[in-house]
């Protein structure tokens, strides 16, 4: 069945106003009764996840319906939808994921105080998240790209009062917007060469105008490089990635949700909804490769030495954007979002049971959980390990099939970078095994105690509620499934998959069997050999500290922002502002002058008189 | 007799007020004072009657023109506010308190003669006449240190000032072979040129610019309040009348715009920069009032038609946003003290009126609408544009910003400062009340609505003289 | 419409506050506040009826009433509104309307303040509708020095500094402005000061390039132009809320005003040949107010200096001298003006309560007190020109003009919002957020009637930010200068 | 030299030496006289103009001697005047020092 355009665009907008009526009833009208904004807000999200997902499977054309928001001049800037395989996918997954999410949340955040804020806020996260993903024009993108911006800032600041989580909602808020600007750039270029914004037209009349050599390549290069610049900042790739891991300060169904369809998603599909323009662009498209695979691989070793369990889950998430990023930059349209799909569900689900194991036992650290008994929350433990086994990539689940799409896309690519891509993936790979080996094996099989971790905020000393073993289940279940969903996006998107030849998959399972078996190793048996990276000291603690990359930005554009600051502060109030004061006072010493010329000896008056006259008459005569 | 009403009005109150101060009995200094507002209202009315008189009495020595009379005007406006201002009992001893109506009628009617002179040596006749009556006002306060010097020194500066002038007259005389200001001609010889700058010296230090400034600050402080709000309001008036009419009879050669351009310059500079730093408010607005001759001389300086209209509306609106602070400082200054800028402190909670009056006197003197100072100086400007003298107006306009730091000063120090527990009530005659008024009145009028008088200026100044 | 062209809603906009002014001083104690809030709210009622009124498809200027002055200088009180005059006059009425209600709890000398206050409104309104030279700098003029005792009598920190400073610097500007203007005049055939017939006429291009600074100068310096802006963090800390939202509300837009319609209007060929200069003034006035609102501790040093930065977004609009640009600069002074009345209103209310605007002694206020602190984030998330809110869509259309005109400095403009994150996250993360700090838990919230002002400040934001096209409309006849 | 020309110079020289003594002197009375003499170099000025000059009686309502007459009048009443206030100055400071006026400055 497939429905007509008016349906799916009504659907396309009830999917979209729903979560925004939901956000404003529920932060205006129902701030006094939580249960009763909770339930709006799942009933919206209700409302959006089928619409989202009818429209995913009922829809075959691509459908652009755009209304005039606003007229300057003679550009229309438009407000509206455009369903494409790509935004269809990406909506479902948002619509999905965020219900999920939300029906979690009534248990997870059932004690908090903010609850009613905190669904608004979900709802608005949605909404956003949606609406960038349906944006058929690049202000509405940028638009919607900077309310996920907003809404992922109140989020992850959700528990306001503590500094940390402030911090964490400035950093991640401010480091975004350098990528935002980079991005804001990029786009008014792409509007000044293309003359308009509709984003497939823009793209369409790219193409032409390059073979018509209406506008250069490196002009080309140019906006496609900006906008990766964005890109890289939502979506928390090295050089911008230091934000992710600090956002773990939100309530964990945040982290799930940021981490798997919102917030840093949007990065991947808008680099996914402008692959026409990175195909165009091949020298950033290799840079971005590149870029991409190196920050997998960098992640994932950092992954490998947490002990916070959100920690971990927040760098794999680094190194698997970066995987599909490196996906979609070789060309892997199909291959890369797939793997956004996937991760998607794994690694909410992931979060959640983590969420789960949090609320239960009241910390975070992987060994405190393993040790307190986390075996025993047999549902939560066995949506953690199927999320688990999807990222590491074991055959048969999920994250295989998609990272093997993805690793078969770039080895596809000729040329140097590409292969060094590979290369970076697949070690990637291996060490993400390996980091999921350690994080399974800490919580299955504890070890000795330890020093006692501070407990974590949301901790609340409660087995899961219903509600969030329902949400566990039912992402399990989708993670299964999705391990066969690969033929269907890419016909969805129009782009088989690769085909999965064994000379390509064989790096990939090595690796993957490769760091697994040295997890078994570190951590599988009872043995007081340290773990691989606490044989370097040295290295060990480089990757805690994350390679003090964060440590540098810190001393080095904060700080040099700060002398920046300071500099000028000096220069408003040790320069500027006196010298405006100078000057008063100047004239004020001159005024004082003045009135002591004004001795009162009236010789002296008359004299100055007599002498200008006399000065006057010698004057007269010489001009005669 | 209608063609000379002002100056017989003047005449007659001057002796009616001399009468009067003859009587014997407490009453007496009441009574003259009476009798000097009654007499300033009737010289006022004459003024006004006089105003589209023409006539030409005296055997050419005497005009009466429309520059005469609007100058008239304006002087029997200041003239007004004086008398008023005399009613105030404080101000003075009580015994030259009879004199004090007197004089200022006597000095009214030097200017009035002044402005209707159109021969030197009735000019410099007029000129002695009202400059004695000044001297005389300004050492009223005889019984005080500073009112005897205030007067002496006023007195030697102009004594030596006008005997320059007469000299001057003689140079003039001699080398044009006239006395008539119609007759010296456009093209005198340079000597006749340089008598014409020292004749200009008498009248420039009537104005009190630079260089024959100095006088003005010790006479304003010296000077009874009334006194002083004669000197500072009509006695403006009557010297740029007679400037203008001078300049207008024998043209603006290149050496006299050169001089007067410095003269306006300094001054303006000079006055502001002195002001700046006054605590002593008549003082204040002694410097004050030679940076006010400066703008004035503008409108000289540019040598237009429209000029002169401008300086002679300068002049009258000088006389109406002038008189606001005087009479404030009448009011404060019980006792022939001169008010400094702490009695000013908590005038608002004292007398909401005279901070009102106080408020946009100075808002007036720097030039802010909607008083009428901001017209006046508009339309200077519009004149010295208008002959491309953009930088001078520049110069002026940024000295109309110095000048603001010490008009807000007064401002806020009347706004803001508390009231001392020891400073005594203010106490408002009723004539006080209604000099406060009808200035306030007059300011919001002629701030809203300058055209009317500007058209009388602009005929003042469209070539009045006999040919 | 017919009706509504029958009144003459012009002068009636301009003699309401006027006549306010004056009852004000007359009527009982008890009644000035209530006379206040009802003209202001019918000036707000005549605004609304201008912008209703005002046929925004055929543009220039309407309602136009013409009547003699001064004959002799052919002057002119010659009122008429176009779509910028019109957004303008509202934005002056919200924010007299507003600050009229924050003021409500003033028992100071009530008398004199709202007479200043109104005074200065209809300063502000003639300046708008004036399209007569001298006019429109007599009310330029009227506006300006009523804020000389309203800091120096109502204000707080070092006022009389404040005051005078601020004084100062805006008639320097003055002076620069006396001869241009009247140079204008003169060299415009000296029979005229309609703007507009100026503006046709046109001048030798030497006089332009001449005459042109002496104009951007002498009202940039209203407009907060770097380096000329010292007066104005100083002026806004200092001023009582209501002066301070009426000042960075409205008057600063007076010197944008100025700036477009005189300097740029009448001299566009002077406009063009120093727009480099103007264009790298405002973005350096960007980065540096940014920078040195990043660095202040008192919550209104910081709304000052980001009114330096956002001015400049202003500044920067006008000086591409493109169509876009200067609708968003027109689009961005309405928006600044309603977010830093937001902005001021709120902080005054905390103000007087603590006497104390030191950002570091509070904390979490977003829970102490939560209705001031939600508007208080809305007007932050608005100066960060978020979407949703007015300033976005205004700075959106300066900076795609910005970039197509002086791309580097469109850059760099740009790069400055992510300062305007940093210093306004800032100042949410010490003050809005963190932990409460308990000195403070004796603050009270805004009672509903106190909030009504500020709420009605949020939903214009809001509203203009969802739909920006109520003001776009207005201002949609602005042609670029330089095509 | 004509006659005209020494008495222009004769007076030009009274006039300097009036200045001069205004200038010079200290005493408030010898200041007056300064101030006489200089009048007197007016007067002189003009009874030589009219005498010898070109005042012409046709142009000039008055001539060089009738201002003459104005410049005696108008002089003693100045000194009148001046004396007065000397006086008033004596009854203060016991001095008629130039150099005691020194209350008004600034």
């Amino acid at each position: 069945m497939v429905l007509d355009t008016p349906t799916l665009t009504r659907l396309a907008l009830a999917a979209l106003a729903a979560p925004l009526c939901a956000f404003a009833i529920a932060g205006l009208a129902l701030r006094s009764r939580p249960r009763a904004a909770a339930a709006l807000v799942i009933a919206s999200g209700a409302l959006t996840a089928l619409a989202t997902l009818a429209i995913l499977a009922l829809a075959d054309a691509p459908i652009q319906q755009v209304w005039t928001w606003l007229r300057v001049g003679d550009t229309d800037l438009g407000f509206g939808v455009l369903l494409d395989p790509r935004s269809r996918l990406m909506g479902a997954v948002v619509g999905v994921i965020t219900l999920l999410v939300q029906i979690y949340s009534t248990g997870y955040m059932a004690h908090d105080p903010g609850r009613t804020r905190f669904f608004a806020l979900l709802a608005l996260f949605e909404w956003a998240m949606l609406g960038f993903a349906y944006a058929p024009d690049l202000l509405q993108a940028f638009i919607f790209w900077e309310l996920v911006g907003l809404a992922s800032f109140f989020l992850i600041g959700f528990w306001y009062d503590r500094p940390e989580a402030i911090a964490a909602a400035k950093k991640a808020f401010i480091m975004t917007r350098v990528g935002d600007v980079a991005m804001l750039i990029g786009l008014v270029l792409l509007f000044a060469l293309a003359g308009t914004l509709d984003i497939r037209e823009s793209l369409d009349r790219l193409h032409s105008l390059l073979q018509g050599h209406g506008i250069t390549s490196l002009q080309v290069e140019v906006a496609a490089a900006l906008l990766f610049v964005g890109v890289v900042g939502k979506s928390a790739q090295f050089p911008l990635h230091t934000w992710l891991p600090d956002a773990m300060a939100g309530p964990t169904p945040v982290s799930a949700l940021l981490h798997s369809a919102t917030m840093v998603a949007a990065g991947v599909f808008l680099f996914a909804r402008f692959e026409e323009l990175f195909l165009l662009a091949p020298l950033t498209r290799s840079a971005a490769l590149l870029l991409t695979a190196f920050t997998a691989l960098l992640a994932a070793l950092l992954a490998s030495v947490q002990v916070d369990i959100k920690r971990v889950w927040a760098w794999s998430s680094i190194s698997q954007l970066g995987t599909m990023l490196a996906g979609l930059a070789a060309g892997g349209l199909s291959s890369g979002l797939f793997h956004l799909t996937t991760h998607a569900a794994f690694k909410a689900l992931l979060f959640l049971s983590a969420g789960a194991l949090i609320h239960h036992y009241g910390t975070q650290d992987l060994r405190a959980l393993g040790r307190a008994g986390a075996r025993r929350d047999r549902l939560t433990m066995l949506g953690l390990l199927v999320g688990a086994a999807a990222l590491a990539g074991i055959p048969g689940f999920a994250g295989f099939a998609s990272k093997e799409a993805v690793l078969t896309a770039v080895h596809d690519v000729p040329g140097r970078a590409a292969a060094t891509g590979f290369a970076l993936l697949v070690i990637g790979a291996g060490f993400t095994a390996y980091y999921v080996g350690r994080v399974a094996f800490l919580l299955l099989r504890p070890t000795a105690a330890e020093p006692h971790e501070p407990t974590p905020p949301d901790a609340h000393g409660h087995p899961p509620t219903t509600a969030m073993s329902a949400s566990i289940l039912t992402l399990t279940l989708i993670t299964l499934a999705l391990a066969f969903a690969g033929p269907l996006v890419a016909s969805l998107l129009g782009q088989p998959l690769p085909e999965l030849a064994l000379a390509h998959a064989v790096p990939g399972i090595a690796a993957v069997a490769l760091g697994l078996a040295v997890a078994v190793f570190d951590f599988g048996r009872k043995s007081s050999a340290p773990p691989l990276f606490e044989r370097v000291p040295a290295l060990h603690g480089l990757l805690l500290r994350g390679f003090y990359v964060d440590a540098i930005y810190q001393r080095v554009f904060v700080g040099a922002a700060r002398l920046c600051a300071r500099a000028l502060h000096f220069a408003e109030t040790r320069l500027l502002d006196p010298a405006a004061d100078g000057l008063a006072r100047l004239t004020l010493a001159m005024g004082e002058g003045t009135a002591r010329g004004q001795s009162g000896q009236l010789q002296r008056y008359i004299g100055v008189a007599a002498l200008l006259l006399a000065c006057v008459a010698l004057w007269l005569g010489f001009a005669e | 007799m209608t063609a000379l009403a002002p100056e017989l009005a003047a005449a007659g109150s001057a002796i009616a007020c001399f009468a009067a101060s003859m009587a014997r009995g407490p009453g007496v200094p009441r009574l003259t004072a009476r009798v000097g507002v009654l007499g300033a209202l009737v010289t006022l009315a004459a003024a006004l009657l006089a105003l589209t008189a023409r006539a030409e009495p005296l055997a050419g020595v005497y005009v009466v023109d429309a520059l005469s009379q609007f100058l008239k005007l304006g002087i029997a406006s200041g003239v007004l506010v004086a008398a008023l201002a005399a009613t105030d009992s404080t101000s003075l001893r009580p015994s030259a308190r009879g004199d004090l109506p007197t004089l200022i009628h006597l000095g009214a009617l030097g200017m009035m003669l002044l402005s209707s002179a159109v021969e030197l040596v009735t000019l410099y006749v007029a000129l002695e006449l009202s400059a004695y009556a000044l001297y005389v006002l300004a050492a009223l306060h005889r019984d005080q240190r500073m009112g005897s010097e205030g007067g002496a020194r006023y007195l030697l500066f102009g004594a030596a000032a006008s005997a320059t002038t007469v000299f001057g007259i003689t140079m003039l005389m001699g080398h044009t072979g006239t006395t008539q200001l119609t007759h010296l001609g456009t093209a005198p010889p340079p000597a006749a040129l340089l008598g014409l700058a020292l004749f200009l010296s008498g009248l420039l230090f009537k104005l009190a610019v630079f260089p024959f400034h100095a006088w003005a600050p010790d006479a304003y402080e010296a000077a009874p309040h009334p006194a002083a709000t004669l000197i500072g309001t009509a006695s403006k008036v009557a010297a740029i009348g007679i400037l203008v009419r001078v300049l207008m009879a024998v043209g603006h050669s290149q050496l006299l715009v050169h001089l007067l351009l410095l003269a306006s310059v300094a001054s303006m500079t000079v006055g502001n920069l002195g002001a700046l730093l006054q605590r002593n408010v008549k003082r204040l607005l002694g410097w004050s009032a030679i940076a006010h001759g400066g703008y004035a001389l503008i409108g000289l300086v540019v040598a237009s038609e429209r000029g002169r209209a401008a300086a002679l509306f300068y002049a009258v609106v000088y006389v109406v946003i002038g008189a606001g602070p005087f009479l404030v400082v009448t009011a404060l200054g019980a006792g022939g003290r001169n008010p400094d800028r702490a009695d000013l402190q908590g005038l608002a909670r004292r007398s909401p009126l005279l901070a009102a009056l106080l408020l946009v006197g100075m808002f007036g003197l720097a030039g802010i609408p909607p008083t009428p100072g901001f017209a006046g100086k508009w339309f200077l400007f519009v004149a010295a544009v208008e002959r491309g003298a953009f930088w001078l107006v520049l110069v002026a306009a940024v000295n109309a910003t110095i000048s603001l730091y010490y008009y807000l000063q007064l401002i806020r120090d009347a706004w803001t400062g508390e009231v001392s527990p020891d400073a005594p009530p203010i106490v408002l005659t009723p004539s006080m009340r209604l000099a406060a008024v009808l200035v306030l009145a007059a300011t919001a009028l002629l701030g809203a609505f300058p055209g009317p008088v500007w058209d009388l200026a602009a005929l003042a100044a469209g070539g009045s003289l006999p040919q | 419409m017919s009706a509504l062209a029958q009144i003459p809603i012009l002068p009636l906009l301009l003699a309401t506050p006027l006549a306010c002014t004056l009852l004000t001083l007359v009527v009982p104690e008890r009644l000035i506040k209530p006379l206040n809030a009802t003209l202001s709210a019918l000036a707000l009622g005549l605004a609304l009826a201008l912008a209703l009124g005002f046929d925004a498809t055929t543009g220039g200027y309407q309602f136009a009433f013409v009547r003699p002055w001064i004959p002799a200088f052919r002057i002119q009180l010659d009122l008429a509104a176009d779509g910028i005059a019109v957004l303008m006059s509202l934005l002056n009425a919200v924010v007299y309307f507003t600050g009229t209600l924050t003021m409500w709890s003033l028992n100071h000398r009530t008398r004199e303040y709202f007479a200043f206050i109104s005074l200065l409104v209809f300063g502000v309104f003639g300046v708008f509708l004036s399209r007569d030279l001298f006019a429109f700098f007599f009310f330029y003029e009227v506006a300006v020095l009523p804020m000389y005792p309203l800091i120096a009598v109502w204000g707080s920190t070092r006022k009389a500094y404040a005051a005078m400073k601020l004084t100062l610097y805006l008639m320097a500007g003055s002076a620069l402005l006396f001869p241009s203007l009247i140079a204008l005049y003169v060299l415009g055939g000296g029979d005229t000061w309609s703007i507009p017939e100026l503006a046709r006429r046109g001048f030798d291009p030497s006089v332009q390039v001449f005459l042109y600074p002496f104009l951007y100068v002498g009202f940039g310096i209203l407009a907060g132009m770097w380096p000329l802006h010292g007066w104005s963090p100083t002026g806004h800390v200092a001023a009582p809320t209501s002066v301070s939202m009426l000042h960075a509300g409205v008057l600063m837009k007076l010197g944008a005003f100025g700036i477009l319609r005189v300097a740029i209007g009448i001299l566009p060929h002077g406009a063009e040949v120093w727009a480099p200069v103007a264009a790298s003034l405002a973005t350096a006035g960007i980065i540096y107010g940014a920078f040195v609102a990043w660095r202040q501790t008192d919550f209104k040093y910081v709304i000052g200096f980001s009114s330096v930065s956002h001015m400049g977004i202003v500044l920067l609009g006008l000086a591409t001298l493109s169509a876009d640009g200067t609708r968003g600069a027109v689009f961005q002074m309405f928006a600044h003006g309603v977010m830093t009345a937001l902005f001021f209103s709120v902080v005054g209310f905390i103000y007087d309560q603590t006497h104390d605007r030191d950002i570091d002694h509070y904390g979490g206020l977003a829970t102490q007190v939560p209705v001031a602190g939600t508007l208080f984030i809305l007007a932050a998330l608005c100066g960060m020109g978020v979407p949703g809110f007015a300033s976005f869509v205004a700075e959106f259309l300066v900076f795609v003009a910005a970039l197509q005109a002086w791309p580097v400095l469109g850059i760099i403009a740009i790069a400055g919002l992510v300062i305007t994150a940093a210093y306004l996250l800032r100042v949410l993360g010490k003050a809005l957020f963190g932990p409460p700090n308990p000195e403070r838990a004796g603050l009270l919230d805004l009672r509903p009637v106190q909030a009504l002002p500020r709420v009605i400040l949020a939903g214009l934001l809001l509203l203009f930010g969802f739909v920006p096209q109520l003001a776009l409309d207005l201002i949609s006849h602005i042609g670029a200068v330089v095509k | 030299m004509t006659p005209l020309t020494a008495f222009n110079l004769c007076a030009l020289a009274l006039f300097c030496m009036g200045l001069y003594g205004v200038l010079a002197r200290k005493n408030l009375i010898a200041m007056l006289i300064g101030v006489e003499l200089m009048l007197n170099a007016a007067s002189l000025n003009a009874l030589a103009w009219g005498r010898y000059g070109l005042v012409d009686p046709a142009h000039a309502a008055v001539s060089g001697q009738i201002l003459v007459l104005f410049i005696i009048g108008l002089a003693a009443a100045e000194a009148a005047i001046a004396l007065a206030i000397i006086l008033a100055v004596h009854r203060h400071r016991h001095s008629v020092d130039v150099d005691d006026l020194d209350t008004l400055e600034g």
